[in-house]
C-alpha cells in the first residue's frame, strides 16, 4: 500500500536490472544511509556505538561474508572465526612490523591473508560434500585457533599471549573517538556490502548460485566446480577476515585467540540462517537481531525487577537464546530476509491478497 | 622409549572409545533422521550433571535411573518441542535447531544442576595396575577406571548391534536410514522412530557422560570435549555404527600420540609456546583422511543420480 | 584424423560420431558397442524401452559418464575422456528427463547462467558493475531476451522457477540450453509428463530451434508419434545394444524394433 | 515541434523500445517507399492484421502518406471471416504480425485475387515459406532506404506524394462486425478523422503529455482515433504492451493519463477486484468494505467538486490511503486524467464504482459512421444514466420514433461498395441513423440511450421493454458474465445468464462445490439459487425505478455453454447477437415461454484451433417470484 508503482517504467536493461529497480526502495535506503552518516553522529552515546552500532556493523559484514560461501555457493562452513582470527592477526602483524602502511591498507591486508588461507581450507569442498564439509571446516577453526595461542610470532612474542593496537589513524586523522571508529567501521561496510551486492547479482554470483541449487546442471552450461567453490571462499574470507580485522582493531583493541573461537562461528552462522541464506540484507538483520537479543536478555531481569546472580543471568541468557533460535527457525526457516520479502510483496499487491 | 609410546598408545585408545561413545549417539540420531545433531555433546554433560547431582542424594543405581528416565524425557521434549515442527526442512535447518537446542541445554543443565565441578563415583579400582612387567622394566601403566569404562563401552555397542540386528524396531531404525517411505512400510510412524533414537542416544549420552563425570569430573568442559567426536564421526562415516568405534580408537590413539611425538617436534620447529597439539590433530587427521575418502571410513558411498 | 577443433564443418557432415562405446557400473552392462553418429543439422532421435541405456548414452555424449570402451569423436576431435563443463565448452548443451533447473533463480538467471560461458569480464569490473562489466551484462540480457521471446514465455521472467508448473519449467530449461548457444543439443525426454497442448508447443519449439539457429538436436523421448514427426534419423537402443538405426519409415517397419517394443524375450 | 519526444514505446524483450517522433518520421518514410517500390499506390487497400504494434502503426501512416488505404482486421477472427472482408475489400497487400496471421492468409489465398503481397513483422517459423510473395517489413524498409539512397528525388517525390492527398480522401475502410448480417465497409476520409480526433483532443483538452496503453483491437474505431489519429493531432504517446496478458502490469508500468474501453473492461476490473477481496483476510476485508462504502457515499460528490461535510473528507482521504490508493494503483488508474467508456452502455453500479474511487470516468456515445465522437459528458457533469452532449461540431437529434440522429464533420464517407445500405442510414443532408432508441433528458439536457431501436420491444400487454437495461442490471454482479433478456411480443420476461467462470469457479472452492467443467458448474443447484438471488435484487430495483417495474423477470435459465464470438453469438467487440441467440437456442426459448422445468439443447462450437464440436445437455428453468411493492417497501 505504500508501494505506488505507477508510472515506473524501464527503458533500458541497465535500469531494469537496478539494485533497488522500484524508486520507493531506492530512495527509502538512500535516506537509510544518509541518516547512518550524518543522523546517527547526532544522537548517538558511547554505549551505543560500542555495545550495538559498531559491533552489528562488523558482525554484518563477517556474515555477508559466510553468506556468499553457505548462501550463495551453498558451502556450509564452521571455520569463521578461525578466518577472522587470521585477518585480525595478519593486520596486526602488519601494523606492527611496517607501521607507516594506512590503516586501510591494513584492513586489506588481513582480507588477503585470510582469502589464502580460505582458499587452502576450501581444497576440500571439491571432494567433499555437506557436513563432512562443515566438520572439515573446523579442522581450520581449530587448527588456527591453535597456531594463533602457540606460535609466538604472531602475538610477537607477547608474554601473556594477547595482542594490543595502538593509537589508530587513516590519512592523518586520529580515529580516537567510538563516532570515528563507527563512521570508519559504516564506511567500509557501505562499500564492501554494495560491492557483493554486485558480485551475487552477476555472473560470479550466478556461478554461484548454479552450483548451490544443482552442481550436475551447473556442470553442463560450463562451470567448473573448481572456480566456482575455491571463488567463493576466496571471496567469502576475505570479507571475513577484514571483519576480524575491524573485530581486533576497532571493537576490542587488544585480544587473545579466544576472541576468535568457536562460539564466533556460531555466532555467525546464526546470524546468516536466521538474517536468511542468499540475502546480503539478510546478513544485516541477523546481525543486528543476535547482538541485539542478549543485550536484551541481559537487561531482562531489571526490567521486570528481579535480581539474579551473574551467573543464573547468563545461564538464563543461554536457555532464552537457544530457545529463540530454535523457536524462530521453526516460525520461518528461510529468516529475516524472507520476511521481509513477503511483508513488502504484501504492501505492493495491497489491498489484494495476491 | 616403546613402553611409554606403548603407554600413550593404550591410554589414546581408552579415551577413544570415549569418544566413540559420544560419536554412537551421533550416528545414531543421524542414521535415522538425518539430522546432524550438534546437541550431543551438550546431552553428555546434560546426563553427566544429573546423575552427578542425584547420586549425592540417593544411593547411585536409583540415580542412574532416574537419569536415565531424565534423557528419555528430554528425547521426547526434544522431538515433541522441535523436530516434529522441523519435518522436511532442510539438514542445514535441523543442524542449526540442535544448535539452539545445545545453548539451550547448556544453560539449562547449570541452572538446574548448577555449574561447579562435581564428581561421580563409580567406585572404580583407583591404583593403577601394571601389566607386561617382564616385557618392560616398570612394565605398562594402565588405569584400571579407563579399563571398566571401554568394558562398558564394549557392552553398549554389543547391545546396540543387538538392538539393531534383531529388535523390530532397530530394524525399522535402518529401514528409516535407507529411505523414509520404507520406514512407514515396517508400520512405525517416523516421529516415533525419532523418539526412539533420541531416547536411545540420549542413554548412549548419559553412559559417555557417568563414564567421563567419573574420569574427569563433570564440568562445563565436557560439552566441548564431546566435540571431538566430530573428527570420528566423519573418520568413520556419518552412517555407521562400526565406523564410530573405530574412527574413535584411530583418533584418541593417534592425537595421543601426536602429542607425545609430534609436538616436541614442532615446539622446536616453530618455537611454539607449548605444544596442544590434540586441539586439532584429530580433525586435520580426519580432513586428510577425508581427501582420500570422501565418505569416510565406512560410510555409504554418495552416488550422483543424474 | 585429428582436424583441429571447431573446423568448419557444414551441414551434413558427422558432427558427432559415437564409436563402439561400453559402459558398465559395477555388474551391470548399461551399453554395449554402441556405435552411430550425429550429422551437422539434423535431428537425431535415440529411442528404446525403459532401461535401454538411453540416458547412460547421453551422459556418456557429455562427460557425466566415462565409457570402459569405445571413443567419441566430436567436430573431428576424438577424446577418450573429459568432464561435462569441457563438453559444454566444446558447444554440446542438454537438458534432463526430470528437470534440472536451479530452483532458487528467477526464470532470467536461471537462462541468463546459461550464458555464463559467453562472459568474461573479470571480477574487479564485477565488483564495482560499471562500465564493461554492465555493458557486458546487458548485452547477454538482450540475447537472453530473445530466447524468452522466442519461447514465448515474457510473462513469467521474474518469476522463481521453482513456482512454475512442470511444462514452464521444461521450458525454461530448453531456454537455459539454448543460451549456451550450442553446436549440439541434447534432449532427454522433453515431452515428459505433459499434456496434449504442451507436447504441441514443445514440438514446435524444437523445430523452430532446429531451423531458426540451425542446431543440431540428439533426442530422447517415448511418444512414437512425437518422435517420427519430428525426427530425420533414430538410433533404437534396447537393453544397451543397438537394434536398429534410420530414417523413421525404416525404423518403423523393423521387426527387431516392433519385438522390443511388444518386449519379446531375448 | 515534439520531434524528441517519445512517439510511440513497445514493451518488447523485457523493457519499453521507445521511439521519438523524429523516428517515427525515418521508419514511416522507409516503410512508405519500400511499400512503393513493391507496387502500393494511391486508391489501393491493404490491410492490417495483428495485435497493437508499433509497426502496425507505422504500415497505416506509410500506407495513407501514399494515398492508399488500410483495412484494418481483428487479429483473433479466424480465416473464413478475413476472407470476406480482404476479399470484399480487394486488398492488395496485406501487412500482418506473425506466422499465425500468415497462415490464416496462405490458407484463404485463393479467394484474394487481388492480393500481391504479405508483409510480416516476425519472422519467427516463416523461414521454409515461399519466399515470393512474403517479404518482413525490415526488408521493405530496406528496399525503401535503398531507394532514397538511389535517387534523392524519392524524397521529393514521396513529399508530393503526401501533399498530393487531400482531406476529402478515403483514409481507412473500417469493417464494423455490426450486430447482424455480413460486416460493412466503413469508408472514412482524412477529414472525418482528423477533424473528430481534433475536436476530441480539444473537448477533453488532451495535449502531448498524455500517455495511453494500446490494446484494442486496431480494426476498432475507437482504437484508430483515440491511439493513433489522437495522438498524431496532439502528439502525445501511444505505449503497445508486451502480450495481451500483461496489459495491465503494462498499464501500470506506464502509468496512462487517458484511457478508453468497453463496459466489458470496466466490469472486469470489478470482478477480478471482488473475487480476489474474496480471499482477504477478513479484517482487511471489512476494511475494504466500509471505505468502498464511504467512497459510493462521498467519492462521486468530492469528484464532481460538491460540497460535503469535513468528516466525510477526512474518511474519503483515509479511504484513499488505504484503498483507492492502492486500487487504482494496482489497476495502474492513478494518473487518469480523463477515462471513457465506449462502445456500449454501462452498467450504473459500474459506473459509479470508478467514480468513486476518484477516476474521471466519463461516458461516451460513438459510431464508427462518426469516427467515434456523437456525444460525451463534459467533467462535472456526469451522470450514470446518460451518455452527455454533442461533442464539438456535432448535431443530434431525435427522430419522432425515437431513433437518435447525428451530423458531424466525422460522418462517414458511405459504405464501402454498398449504396443502398449508405443511404438506408445515410439521409442525402448528411444526418446518420444511428439506430438507437434514446431521448433528452430534460432535468440535464443530456442524451439517454434507452437501447438498440429495433431491439427496443413491447410486451404483449404493451409495457416498454429495454432488454439492454435489464442484462446490463444482471451484469454487475461479478457472477454473472453475460445475460439475454427476452420479453419483445411476449406476456413477461425471462432471461438467459452465463455465469462468470473466474467469480463462481472461485466461489465453487471456497464452498467446495466440484464440478468438471462450465458446464457441470452451470448446470450447478447451488449455482441457481445464487443466480436466483440476483435476480430477485434486480426486480427488486426494477419495480422502484418505476418505469421499468412491469418488465421484472419471471424466468430464467443458465445457459450450459459460454457464449462466444467464435461461435458467432457475440460480435467481435463482444456485444450479444440477440437475434441470432434466440434462433440458435430456440429450443430454450420454447421452454422458457410453455412452462417446462427444463430443456434440451444441442449447440454447435468453434474451438480455438478452428475444430468443430457439439455440446448437447439439459438445461434446468426456474421461475421467479416477481417482487411485490409491499416486500419492497420493506426491503428498501
Amino acid at each position: 500500500m505504500l508501494y505506488r508503482e505507477v508510472g515506473q517504467f524501464k527503458t533500458s536493461y541497465a535500469a531494469d536490472q537496478a539494485i533497488f529497480p522500484i524508486a520507493q526502495d531506492r530512495w527509502f535506503v538512500l535516506a537509510l544511509v544518509v541518516f547512518a552518516f550524518i543522523g546517527v553522529p547526532l544522537i548517538a552515546n558511547q554505549y551505543l556505538y560500542t555495545e550495538v552500532l559498531i559491533p552489528v556493523l562488523i558482525l554484518s559484514l563477517a556474515a555477508i561474508g559466510l553468506n556468499i560461501l553457505t548462501g550463495y555457493c551453498g558451502q556450509l562452513s564452521l571455520g569463521t572465526g578461525g578466518f577472522m582470527a587470521v585477518g585480525a592477526y595478519a593486520a596486526y602483524n602488519l601494523a606492527l612490523r611496517v607501521p607507516e602502511v594506512n590503516l586501510i591498507l591494513v584492513f586489506l591486508f588481513g582480507g588477503l591473508m585470510a582469502t589464502l588461507v580460505g582458499i587452502l581450507f576450501g581444497l576440500p569442498s571439491l571432494r567433499i560434500k555437506g557436513f563432512y564439509l562443515a566438520v572439515a571446516t573446523l579442522a581450520a577453526q581449530f587448527f588456527l585457533e591453535w597456531a594463533f595461542a602457540r606460535v609466538k610470532w604472531f602475538t610477537n612474542y607477547a608474554p601473556s599471549g594477547s595482542v594490543a593496537v595502538g593509537q589508530l589513524d587513516v590519512f592523518g586523522i586520529p580515529i580516537d573517538t567510538p563516532g570515528r571508529h563507527y563512521l570508519l567501521v559504516l564506511s567500509i561496510v557501505v562499500i564492501l556490502a554494495l560491492a557483493a551486492t554486485n558480485l551475487v547479482r552477476g555472473r560470479i554470483g550466478r556461478t554461484w548460485m548454479a552450483m548451490r541449487d544443482m552442481d550436475i546442471a551447473a556442470e553442463i552450461i560450463g562451470i567448473r566446480p573448481l572456480h566456482a567453490k575455491l571463488s567463493a571462499f576466496a571471496i567469502s574470507s576475505f570479507y571475513i577476515g577484514v571483519a576480524g580485522a575491524l573485530w581486533g582493531f576497532v571493537r576490542l583493541g587488544s585480544w587473545e585467540p579466544l576472541a576468535f573461537d568457536i562460539n564466533r562461528s556460531f555466532q555467525v552462522l546464526f546470524m546468516v540462517i536466521i538474517g536468511g541464506l542468499g540475502s546480503i540484507l539478510g546478513s544485516f538483520l541477523g546481525a543486528a537481531f543476535i547482538v541485539l537479543t542478549p543485550i536484551f536478555l541481559n537487561q531482562l531481569p531489571n526490567l521486570i525487577g528481579i535480581s539474579l546472580s551473574t551467573a543464573a543471568i547468563s545461564h538464563i541468557e543461554f536457555m532464552l537464546f537457544g530457545a529463540l533460535i530454535v523457536f524462530f527457525l521453526i516460525v520461518e526457516p528461510h529468516g529475516f530476509a524472507r520476511l521481509w520479502a513477503i511483508g513488502k510483496e504484501k504492501l505492493r499487491l495491497w489491498p489484494f491478497p495476491y | 622409549m616403546l613402553g611409554p609410546i606403548l603407554e600413550t598408545l593404550i591410554g589414546g585408545l581408552l579415551t577413544g572409545i570415549l569418544y566413540s561413545l559420544v560419536a554412537l549417539g551421533f550416528v545414531l540420531i543421524f542414521k535415522a533422521s538425518g539430522v546432524f545433531n550438534f546437541a550431543q555433546g551438550a546431552m553428555v554433560l546434560f546426563a553427566a550433571l544429573a546423575l552427578a547431582r542425584l547420586s549425592e542424594v540417593m544411593p547411585f543405581l536409583l540415580a542412574l535411573a532416574l537419569s536415565a528416565l531424565i534423557m528419555i524425557a528430554l528425547a521426547y521434549a526434544i522431538e515433541f518441542l522441535v523436530l516434529r515442527h522441523l519435518v522436511n526442512q532442510e539438514g542445514i535447518i535441523l543442524f542449526m535447531a540442535t544448535l539452539g537446542i545445545t545453548y539451550f541445554l547448556d544453560g539449562f543443565g547449570q541452572s538446574v544442576w548448577g555449574s561447579d565441578i562435581y564428581k561421580i563415583r563409580l567406585g572404580l579400582p583407583q591404583d593403577p595396575i601394571f601389566i607386561l612387567e617382564s616385557m618392560f622394566p616398570g612394565g605398562l601403566l594402565i588405569d584400571p577406571a579407563e579399563l571398566v569404562a571401554a568394558v562398558i563401552c564394549a557392552v553398549m555397542v554389543a547391545v546396540l548391534a543387538v538392538f539393531f540386528q534383531v529388535t523390530r524396531v532397530g530394524r525399522a531404525l535402518r529401514a528409516v536410514a535407507d529411505d523414509h517411505q520404507a520406514a512407514q512400510s515396517v508400520g512405525i510412524p517416523l516421529n516415533h522412530i525419532w523418539l526412539m533414537v533420541w531416547a536411545v542416544s540420549g542413554l548412549v549420552a548419559l553412559v559417555a557422560g557417568m563414564i567421563w563425570g567419573a574420569k574427569l569430573g563433570v564440568q562445563f568442559s565436557i560439552s566441548l570435549v564431546a566435540l571431538k567426536a566430530l573428527p570420528v564421526l566423519i573418520l568413520g562415516g556419518l552412517t555407521s555404527i562400526p565406523g564410530a568405534i573405530v574412527g574413535g580408537l584411530i583418533i584418541g590413539a593417534g592425537e595421543k600420540l601426536a602429542e607425545v611425538l609430534l609436538s616436541p617436534v614442532l615446539i622446536r620447529w616453530f618455537d611454539l609456546a607449548g605444544g596442544g597439539i590434540e586441539n586439532w590433530f584429530a580433525y586435520v587427521l580426519a580432513l586428510v583422511f577425508l581427501l582420500v575418502r570422501p565418505q569416510g571410513l565406512f560410510g555409504e558411498r554418495i552416488i550422483e543420480r543424474i | 584424423m585429428r582436424a583441429p577443433a571447431g573446423s568448419a564443418i557444414v551441414a551434413g557432415d558427422t558432427l558427432l560420431a559415437v564409436d563402439r562405446v561400453s559402459l558398465a557400473f559395477g555388474g551391470v552392462r548399461a551399453l554395449r558397442d554402441v556405435s552411430f553418429d550425429i550429422r551437422k543439422g539434423e535431428i537425431r532421435a535415440i529411442i528404446g524401452p525403459n532401461g535401454a541405456g538411453k540416458t547412460s548414452m547421453l551422459n556418456v555424449v557429455n562427460g557425466f559418464y566415462q565409457p570402459q570402451r569405445g571413443s567419441i569423436t566430436f567436430k573431428g576431435v576424438t577424446r577418450a575422456k573429459m568432464r561435462p563443463f569441457e563438453a559444454a565448452r566444446g558447444g554440446i548443451a542438454r537438458t534432463f528427463q526430470n528437470v534440472a533447473l536451479f530452483k532458487g533463480m528467477t526464470v532470467l538467471d536461471n537462462i541468463m547462467a546459461g550464458r555464463t560461458l559467453k562472459m568474461h569480464r573479470g571480477f574487479f569490473w564485477q565488483l564495482m558493475r560499471y562500465g564493461p562489466a554492465l555493458a557486458e551484462e546487458v548485452e547477454h540480457r538482450r540475447r537472453v531476451e530473445d530466447i524468452i521471446d522466442f519461447l514465448q514465455i515474457p510473462h513469467i521472467r521474474k518469476i522463481p522457477v521453482g513456482k512454475l508448473p512442470y511444462g514452464l519449467q521444461k521450458r525454461v530449461e530448453l531456454g537455459r540450453a539454448l543460451a549456451m548457444e550450442p553446436e549440439l543439443l541434447l534432449l532427454d525426454e522433453p515431452m515428459a509428463g505433459m499434456n496434449l497442448e504442451e507436447k504441441e508447443d514443445m514440438s514446435r519449439f524444437v523445430i523452430d530451434v532446429n531451423n531458426h539457429y540451425g542446431t543440431t538436436i540428439a533426442l530422447i523421448e517415448h511418444d512414437m508419434g512425437v518422435v517420427m514427426d519430428l525426427s530425420d534419423r533414430i538410433v533404437v537402443l534396447d537393453h544397451g545394444v543397438k537394434i536398429a538405426d534410420g530414417t523413421p519409415p525404416e525404423v518403423q517397419g523393423d521387426q527387431t524394433v516392433i519385438d522390443a517394443y511388444l518386449g519379446v524375450a531375448h | 515541434m515534439f520531434a524528441t519526444r517519445a512517439a510511440i514505446r513497445h514493451k518488447d524483450l523485457g523493457i519499453w523500445q521507445a521511439w521519438t517522433w523524429r523516428d517515427v518520421r525515418d521508419e514511416v518514410v522507409a516503410f512508405s517507399i519500400g511499400l512503393a517500390e513493391l507496387g502500393l499506390g494511391r486508391g489501393d487497400r491493404f490491410a492490417v492484421i495483428g495485435r497493437n504494434k508499433p509497426r502496425l502503426y507505422w504500415a497505416m501512416c506509410a500506407g495513407q502518406a501514399l494515398g492508399a488505404v488500410p483495412v484494418p482486421l481483428y487479429a483473433d477472427s479466424v480465416a473464413d471471416e478475413m476472407a470476406f472482408v480482404l476479399a470484399h475489400a480487394e486488398v492488395k497487400l496485406a501487412v500482418v504480425e506473425d506466422q499465425e496471421q500468415v497462415d490464416k492468409i496462405l490458407s484463404i489465398k485463393d479467394k484474394l485475387a487481388a492480393l500481391t503481397h504479405i508483409v510480416y513483422d516476425e519472422s519467427r517459423g516463416l523461414r521454409d515459406y515461399d519466399r515470393a510473395q512474403l517479404t518482413a517489413i525490415d526488408d521493405v524498409q530496406r528496399l525503401g532506404r535503398e531507394a532514397l539512397a538511389r535517387d534523392a528525388t524519392r524524397m521529393t517525390w514521396w513529399e508530393a506524394e503526401v501533399a498530393a492527398g487531400k482531406g476529402s480522401d478515403l483514409a481507412i475502410i473500417l469493417y464494423t462486425s455490426g450486430t447482424t448480417g455480413r460486416p460493412k465497409g466503413v469508408m472514412l476520409s482524412h477529414d472525418n478523422v482528423l477533424i473528430s480526433a481534433r475536436n476530441g483532443n480539444a473537448y477533453d483538452r488532451l495535449d502531448v503529455n498524455e500517455e495511453v496503453i494500446a490494446y484494442l483491437p486496431l480494426a476498432w474505431v475507437g482504437d484508430h482515433i483515440f491511439s493513433y489519429a489522437q495522438s498524431y493531432d496532439a502528439g502525445f504517446c501511444v505505449n503497445c504492451p508486451e502480450a495481451p496478458e500483461t496489459v495491465v502490469e503494462d498499464r501500470r508500468e506506464i502509468g496512462t493519463t487517458y484511457a478508453f474501453a468497453p463496459p466489458r473492461i470496466y466490469e472486469n476490473l470489478i470482478t477480478v477486484t471482488m473475487v480476489r477481496m474474496e480471499d482477504a483476510s477478513a479484517l482487511k476485508r471489512r476494511m475494504f468494505h466500509f471505505f468502498i462504502g464511504v467512497a459510493r457515499r462521498w467519492g462521486e460528490k468530492i469528484l464532481n467538486k460538491e460540497r460535503v461535510p469535513v468528516y466525510a473528507r477526512l474518511l474519503y482521504w483515509l479511504g484513499e490511503l488505504l484503498v483507492y490508493g492502492p486500487l487504482k494503483n494496482r489497476f495502474g488508474l492513478s494518473r487518469i486524467r480523463v477515462a471513457y467508456t465506449a462502445g456500449e452502455a454501462i452498467g450504473p453500479e459500474i459506473f459509479r464504482f470508478f467514480r468513486a474511487l476518484g477516476i474521471n470516468l466519463k461516458q461516451l456515445y460513438g459510431a464508427t459512421e462518426a469516427s467515434v465522437y456523437i456525444t460525451a459528458q463534459p467533467d462535472g457533469e456526469i451522470y450514470a444514466d446518460t451518455v452527455g452532449k454533442p461533442n464539438i461540431d456535432v448535431e443530434v437529434k431525435v427522430t419522432d420514433d425515437g431513433e437518435v440522429l447525428f451530423r458531424s464533420p466525422g460522418v462517414f464517407l458511405g459504405y464501402y461498395k454498398d449504396p443502398e445500405k449508405t443511404a438506408e442510414t445515410k439521409t442525402p443532408d448528411g444526418w446518420v441513423r444511428s439506430g438507437d432508441a434514446g431521448f433528452f433528458d430534460p432535468k440535464t439536457g443530456h442524451l439517454k440511450i434507452i437501447d438498440r431501436a429495433k431491439d427496443v420491444g413491447r410486451l404483449n400487454d404493451g409495457t416498454l421493454f429495454a432488454p439492454k437495461y435489464i442484462e446490463n442490471k444482471l451484469k454487475f454482479y461479478p457472477n454473472i458474465k453475460e445475460a439475454v433478456a427476452l420479453g419483445d411480443k411476449r406476456d413477461f420476461v425471462c432471461v438467459m445468464v452465463n455465469i462468470d467462470m473466474t467469480a463462481v469457479g472461485s466461489w465453487a472452492e471456497r464452498n467446495n462445490v466440484v464440478y468438471g467443467s462450465y458446464q457441470e458448474l452451470a448446470a450447478n443447484p447451488a449455482v441457481y439459487d445464487m443466480i436466483e438471488r440476483h435476480i430477485e435484487e434486480v426486480n427488486r430495483s426494477l419495480l422502484l425505478e418505476g418505469l421499468m417495474g412491469a418488465t421484472q423477470i419471471r424466468r430464467f435459465l443458465v445457459l450450459h455453454k459460454e457464449l462466444d464470438a467464435d461461435d458467432g453469438e457475440l460480435t467481435r467487440t463482444l456485444k450479444v447477437r440477440r437475434g441470432f441467440i434466440a434462433e440458435r437456442y430456440a429450443p430454450l426459448l420454447k421452454a422458457l415461454y410453455d412452462g417446462s422445468r427444463e430443456a434440451d439443447i444441442a449447440t454447435e462450437v468453434t474451438f480455438e484451433d478452428g475444430r468443430k464440436g457439439t455440446i448437447a445437455a439439459r438445461v434446468k428453468i426456474r421461475d421467479i417470484k416477481p417482487a411485490d411493492v409491499s416486500r419492497v417497501e420493506k426491503a428498501a
